[in-house]
């Protein structure tokens, strides 16, 4: 194991003989160095949103035909470090009558509920913070806290827009839970295994692939428990001000800002790992650190469809989000877990009577599953067919563009 | 290691809380979250006790799961009498909500 | 797929059309006939597969599956399963065939295509459109069927109820498929309700059907309390064979065996479904029903079940047959089966209706096949069952499409009151429906036993030669005269029908069906002649012919291969013989017959001939000795001696006397003594609630309160008890 | 002491003083958020005795979804929030006793229990219970029935409390 080809246990291995010099006994040495471990990524973490953020908006700007951020650095990639002065420098603000430990905390919950995520993520085959093996639910359990951290907010700053903010942020996470679960489901059902790395090593073939639908639901549903655009309605600035963050300025407003960004950013990571064969690629099973370069070319790749998605559609109404979730995404999550469920017990009796050569096995399953899963979005489509609008409802005629009033006859003459 | 007994006095413990809950709090759903508290003392015990008696089966495991889906029902259907009440009456106060009085 | 789970499918697409047809399709005309005709068509390619795999396969003996079906008790099970064997490859070829012939001319019967009638109602005969084309003129054509659909979910539950009863490989199921065709047969005999007639017989068929079902029942019953067992396996092995036969009936009945009487009682069954007398009396009844129906009956399914069934159990039969010595239950076959062949054939002399002389031939085909069985002819009996069931088929469908040609004709003329149903309103159709005629004439030639080309000759010769041979005489003639009246009265039919110059305007105006009713005539027509080929014997003439098929195949179910009955001169001049007369003096007769004219039979037989017109009176006659005793025993006697009379009146004292008993008991003892007590308890009760009712205070956490209080009392002091003992 | 021992009381004192907090503070948001607390101490209890599914579970179900349920159903009754007063009724010490006498009663009676301070047993190598209970739940001859009956109560649940709490058009 050479520092080229996997530096990050290498360096690991080399500070645990250093520590064990000291004469540490072997727990505190663990410890020590999981801590370690825990503070790298999210020390890695902050500093990647530093990155994405000029990146974000470098994208934003090309899409709206700008030049964006060009000023601090080459390619205005600093930019984001006078903003960061900014607002470290601003004045902590806390309104009357808030809720003081509350309002404080939440939005420390808010950035460590997705740093917490980053503890399963498997950058490589052999970097992971902690395997998990019910790292599916783990991801879940923590999206759970998220949650939490945006109704303390809208609770805690006593003020009308923060509550109908985290009334709706709460509304509309708790349920695009439920269609990312079912859609988390696939991949387990279809690995065997809910742990993340294992979930990885079984890709044989991309579950994007085996599982286009399942893919679509989940990352449709993390963008909305992001709550990004277009599911950007807690914060919808003509209704609600700035939604659950209303009352927040300084450090406090960046924790939820940077808790943004880095939520967007965990979330391709989850869709390149759970459905895009994460480190997966040649080579990265004996060189880790290629692993780490797969990993991190599909997360961005998933990334830039994130930002493209938020920079291209514009908000939904709450009714319209609801019902894409309760009406559409729920279903086809259900009825997609019962025919992938039903398809992988017909292929595991069908299969091995094949005799198929070793290595085509996961092809043809995959071939299958593809199938059955064109074959459902056809039916759902043609199903959805019968839905369409076809054209608005007139609620009445329309209102006549104001016009001036005639002057009186006397002002002319 | 720690020892079954723990569990076991930190399960009671908390299961006694939230009997006091469930006893003197006047808003109904405070009663709820008490009794909360008892179903996860339960569960505590039920966990614990499979880890140091039955860890090859998983009776233990398998009650768990099943409080866990009660305490769900429980709350959703709790909650949403609660509500409904407080839509009717304007009141959540157990002690209010008397229309059975002999 | 399997050959087993193939023959475990074949019933069922008829059901499962039933049901989409009834709960789904109903009101879409198109779907529901197609549903029921792949139906059909699915179960006809599993019948071929099953059949031809048969044929194919050497010393083919059965396939059979089985599932454990319901547990009997202690570790033993019913099993239910399929079974099928050279009879029941043979009957499935026949009954596939059949049925989808008959599903696809019901399209051409029920007028798929005509608009909806002017003023039909679900529950009658289509009446017929008015039609008017660009010219004005208004025109009647005929008009569809109002319960399309529902005629086909009839049929499919039918077809069901048949193909279960060919694959099963036990009684239960048997008798279960059995029942289906019965109550088919009832809802379709009175599938036009709204006619009294049609009602009328439906109950009918259902109860006579009954009479024989409930002895059949007995029977199963009977056997399985003996073997334990309803499977065909178990039954015929011929150790549990050996032990019934030699087992005195319970109560040593007439001295009869545990097979002959348990024979016997499924016999009965056979008799009520296959119209035998004395049972027979439904079958000319059914014809109020639509013609598909009538074959569906007639041929393919129902009639044929019963001797299809009493083939099936004739090792049971025939069990404790020695020497040729006929069994009872055999010689009881033979009696009821020789009678009705000649009994029947004489009423279908005297009859004008063209459905009922079918009827009646049908009676008399099915009491051969008895007879044969009952003198042992096992594969005779099979061999007629199956040519039978191509050629009545085909003549029932033929004759429904020569109604269906008069009807048309009547539309035309407008005259509603002639009978397009009666052969002396008919004649010279030959010219009008040449396709008709042809295939009814082949039909008709094979019913008679056609010398040579026919099937029916072929089948027919094998019996009479099979009495002969046995020397049954009495049998061998009886059946011979029957069939010389066949001959007659079927040539007298087509006489009457096809040739000569038409009797009325509506003959006149008669027009050929459409092709989905030809289509199944000339299909059938091809197996009416070529299916006897099959079992042409091999010692035919004296010469010596290619291996008689059928026998090879057919005997290779039951346990000894039977014998070959060698060929004999005598037999086969005596069917070319009867034939031949038949034939010629039925078209004599009627060569010359002309409008109004009565029957010339009526002058020769005189009296006799009303006699033979009305049935030989039985349906007066089981009015009088069954239904009117039956009415008075309920009405008169039951109702108005018994209950109203004698128990009422008892009844009645009884009341008085209790009620006098009554008014001094509440006086004395109840008022005073009972409502004392009762009311101190209640006012006792009030009281206490009054009291109690402080602790009711409706506030939960009180309630709770007292109840944790009281349950931690209990369980410390029962935990304390158990802790320190 | 063990390091587990010491996270142990960490954890156990931090859910017990949150638990107290539950069922005595005035404002019903704070018990709510109290609860969250108590709950998250659970599940890292389950942590400690090695049931991480349940631990996962935890989190998801009670705080995830339950505690949300909480808070927003204090929120939906309003007026009860401005409630400064003590949120204890009459009969609170009668309430108090009980659960004390309870608690005392009950720890008397454990330390009769043979086997209360029993060790843990190995976790035996090779077998994963998670995976023991996934088949179980789900096999004829385990849990099937009541798995399956508590998802029908789950399904009547919500369908109660949806209709519960519908309001009728008036």
């Amino acid at each position: 194991m050479g520092f080229l080809s996997d530096p990050i246990n290498f360096i690991a291995g080399w500070l645990e003989s250093i520590m064990l010099g000291f004469g540490w006994s072997e727990t505190i040495v663990t410890t020590v160095l999981k801590f370690l471990g825990a503070g790298a990524v999210g020390t890695f973490g902050f500093a990647l949103v530093i990155f994405t953020i000029w990146l974000e908006r470098k994208l934003y700007a090309r899409i709206q035909d700008r030049l964006g951020p060009n000023r601090v650095g080459p390619w205005g990639i600093f930019q984001t470090f006078p903003d960061m002065i900014k607002i470290f420098t601003k004045e902590y603000i806390t309104p009357d009558g808030a809720d003081k430990v509350i309002y404080n905390l939440a939005p420390i919950i808010s950035v460590s509920a997705v740093l917490l995520i980053w503890a399963v993520i498997p950058f490589a085959p052999t970097v992971i913070g902690t395997d998990v093996n019910v790292g599916v639910l783990y991801v879940v359990a923590v999206g759970a806290m998220g949650t939490l951290s945006i109704i303390m907010a809208g609770f805690s700053s006593n003020n009308k827009y923060a509550m109908l903010g985290a009334f709706r942020a709460v509304a509309q996470m708790v349920s695009y839970e439920v269609p990312m679960v079912l859609a988390l489901l696939v991949p387990v059902l279809l690995g065997r295994t809910m742990g993340i790395n294992s979930l990885v090593a079984s890709q044989e073939v991309w579950y994007i692939v085996v599982a286009p639908i399942a893919a679509f639901i989940f990352f449709t549903s993390s963008m909305a428990e992001t709550g990004r655009a277009p599911f950007d309605l807690l914060e919808a600035e003509s209704e609600l001000v700035a939604g659950y963050q209303t009352e927040y300025s300084g450090l406090k407003f960046g924790m939820f800002y940077v808790g943004e960004f880095l939520h967007a950013f965990t979330i391709s990571a989850l869709t390149a790992t759970l459905f895009l064969g994460g480190w997966r690629g040649p080579g990265s099973e004996t060189f880790p650190i290629l692993g780490i370069v797969y990993f991190f070319i599909k997360t961005f790749l998933m990334y830039f469809v994130v930002a493209w998605i938020r920079i291209s559609l514009p908000r939904l109404r709450i009714d319209q989000m609801l019902n894409f979730n309760w009406k559409f995404l729920t279903p086809l999550a259900l009825v997609l877990l019962i025919a992938t469920a039903l398809l992988e017990k017909v292929l595991g009796m069908v299969l091995p009577g094949l005799n198929l050569v070793e290595t085509a096995v996961p092809w043809v399953r995959a071939a299958a599953h593809l199938v059955v899963n064109l074959l459902l979005l056809w039916g759902v489509f043609s199903a959805l067919r019968g839905y369409q609008v076809k054209g608005r409802k007139i609620v009445g005629n329309p209102r006549p563009v104001a016009v001036a009033p005639e002057p009186p006859a006397s002002v002319i003459s | 290691m720690i020892p079954l007994s723990w569990y076991l006095v930190f399960a009671a413990a908390m299961f006694s809380i939230g009997l006091f809950g469930v006893l003197s709090r006047k808003n109904a759903i405070a009663i709820l979250m008490g009794i909360e508290l008892m179903l996860n003392a339960v569960n505590v015990n039920l966990i614990a006790f499979w880890r140091y008696r039955a860890v090859t089966g998983i009776a233990g495991q398998a009650f768990a799961i099943i409080v866990f889906a009660v305490a769900a029902a429980e709350v959703a259907v709790g909650l949403s009498l609660i509500i409904s009440i407080y839509r009717r009456r304007k009141t959540v106060v157990a002690d209010d909500i008397h229309m059975l009085e002999g | 797929m399997d050959l087993e789970t193939i023959i475990w499918l074949i019933p069922l697409p008829p059901l499962l059309a039933f049901f989409l047809i009834i709960l789904f399709t109903n009101r879409n005309r198109a779907l529901s006939h197609s549903i029921a005709i792949g139906a059909a068509l699915l179960s006809w390619l599993g019948s071929m597969v099953v059949f031809f795999t048969a044929i194919q396969t050497e010393h083919f003996s059965a396939f059979v599956s089985s599932i454990a079906w319901l547990p009997t008790g202690f570790d033993s099970w019913l099993y239910i399963g399929v079974r099928i064997d050279p009879l029941s490859a043979a009957t499935i070829f026949f009954v596939a065939w059949t049925v989808l012939m008959i599903f696809i001319y019901s399209v051409g019967y029920n007028n798929y295509g005509q608009p909806n009638g002017d003023h039909d109602q679900k529950g009658l005969p289509p009446h017929g459109a008015t039609l008017s084309d660009e010219h004005g003129h208004q025109h009647t054509v005929p008009s569809i069927e109002p319960m399309y659909s529902r005629f086909f979910a009839f049929i499919g539950l039918f077809a069901f109820g048949m193909y279960t009863l060919v694959v099963s490989d036990n009684l239960l199921t048997l008798f279960v498929g059995w029942e289906i065709m019965g109550l088919c047969s009832y809802l379709l005999i009175g599938f036009w309700y709204a006619k009294p007639s049609a009602r009328a017989a439906m109950i009918k068929a259902f109860i006579t059907t009954r009479v024989g079902d409930v002895f059949m029942l007995l029977g199963i019953a009977y056997l399985y309390s003996l073997t334990r067992s309803l499977s065909f396996v178990d039954i015929f092995k011929p150790e549990t064979l050996t032990l019934l036969a030699e087992t005195p009936a319970v109560g040593s009945f007439l001295g009869l065996s545990a097979a002959g009487l348990i024979g016997i009682l499924l016999f009965i069954g056979a008799v009520g479904k296959s119209a035998q007398f004395p049972l027979h009396v439904w079958l000319p009844d059914a014809m109020e029903g639509p013609t598909p129906v009538s074959a569906m009956i007639h041929a393919a399914a129902m009639v044929s079940a019963g001797v299809y069934m009493v083939i099936r159990m004739f090792p049971l039969m025939s069990a404790g047959m020695e020497h040729g010595q006929l069994t009872s239950a055999m010689t009881v076959m033979t009696i009821i089966g020789t009678f009705t062949a000649i009994f029947a054939a004489t009423i279908a002399v005297a009859q004008n209706d063209i459905k009922r002389v079918l009827a009646y031939s049908t009676i008399s085909q099915l009491g051969y096949m008895i007879a044969a069985l009952g003198i042992g002819a096992y594969v005779a009996a099979a061999f007629h069952l199956f040519t039978h069931a191509f050629f009545k088929g085909l003549l029932f469908l033929s004759s429904g499409s020569v109604i269906h040609g008069m009807e048309h004709g009547v539309l035309h003329t407008g005259d509603h009151k002639v009978d397009p149903q009666d052969m002396f309103n008919m004649g010279g159709l030959r010219k009008k429906m040449p396709l008709t005629f042809w295939t009814f004439l082949i039909g008709g030639f094979a019913l008679s036993g056609f010398p040579l080309i026919t099937a029916g000759f072929w089948s027919k010769d094998e019996i009479l030669a099979d009495a002969f041979y046995h020397e049954h005489l009495v049998v061998f003639i009886t059946l011979a005269l029957a069939a010389l009246l066949t001959a007659f009265y079927t040539m007298r039919q087509i006489t009457l029908t096809f040739l000569g110059t038409a009797r009325t305007n509506e003959a006149k105006h008669a027009q050929e069906t459409p092709w989905t009713m030809t289509l199944p005539l000339v299909i059938l027509a091809i197996f009416a002649i070529s299916v006897g080929w099959v079992g042409i014997p091999s010692d035919f003439l004296g010469l010596s012919m290619p291996e008689n098929w059928l026998h090879e195949f057919v005997g290779g179910t039951l346990a000894e291969h039977p014998a070959v009955v060698p060929f004999s001169w005598i037999p086969f001049l005596t069917s070319v013989f009867v034939a031949g007369t038949g034939l010629l003096l039925g078209y004599l007769v009627y060569r010359k017959q002309v409008a109004g004219a009565v029957d010339p039979l009526k002058k020769v037989l005189g009296g006799m001939y009303t006699v033979l017109k009305n049935k030989y009176y039985f349906d007066e006659i089981y009015d009088r000795i069954f239904v009117r005793p039956a009415y008075w025993l309920a009405d008169t006697f039951t109702n108005q001696w018994l209950d109203r009379g004698l128990i009422d009146g008892f009844l009645h004292s009884v009341a008085r006397i209790s009620s006098s008993m009554g008014g001094l008991l509440r006086n004395y003892f109840d008022k005073p003594v009972v409502n004392g007590i009762g009311d101190f308890f209640g006012e006792g009760t009030k009281w206490l609630g009054r009291n109690l009712k402080v602790i009711q205070t409706g506030r939960i956490q009180q309630y709770m309160l007292m109840a944790i209080i009281l349950i931690f009392t209990t369980m410390f002091y029962l935990l304390y008890r158990v802790l320190q003992p | 002491m063990a390091p587990d021992q010491i996270i142990f009381i960490l954890v156990a004192i931090i859910s017990l003083v949150a638990a107290l907090f539950v069922v005595t503070s005035r404002n019903l948001i704070h018990s709510a958020f109290w609860l969250i607390l108590t709950l998250f101490g659970v599940a890292v209890l389950y942590v400690l005795l090695q049931a991480g599914f349940f631990s996962v579970v935890q989190v998801i179900v009670y705080i995830g979804a339950i505690s949300i349920l909480f808070i927003f159903a204090v929120m939906l009754t309003r007026n009860v929030m401005q409630d400064t007063g003590s949120q204890n009724n009459a009969n609170w010490w009668v309430g108090a006793l009980i659960a004390l006498v309870f608690f005392g009663g009950l720890t008397y009676m454990l330390l009769g229990v043979p086997g209360f301070d029993a060790k843990a047993p190995e976790m035996q190598a090779g077998i994963d219970p998670l995976r023991q209970l996934g088949m179980e739940l789900v096999s004829p001859d385990g849990y099937l029935l009541p798995f399956e009956l508590a998802s029908v109560l789950l399904v009547a649940a919500m369908i109660g409390a949806i209709y519960v709490s519908w309001e009728k058009k008036r």
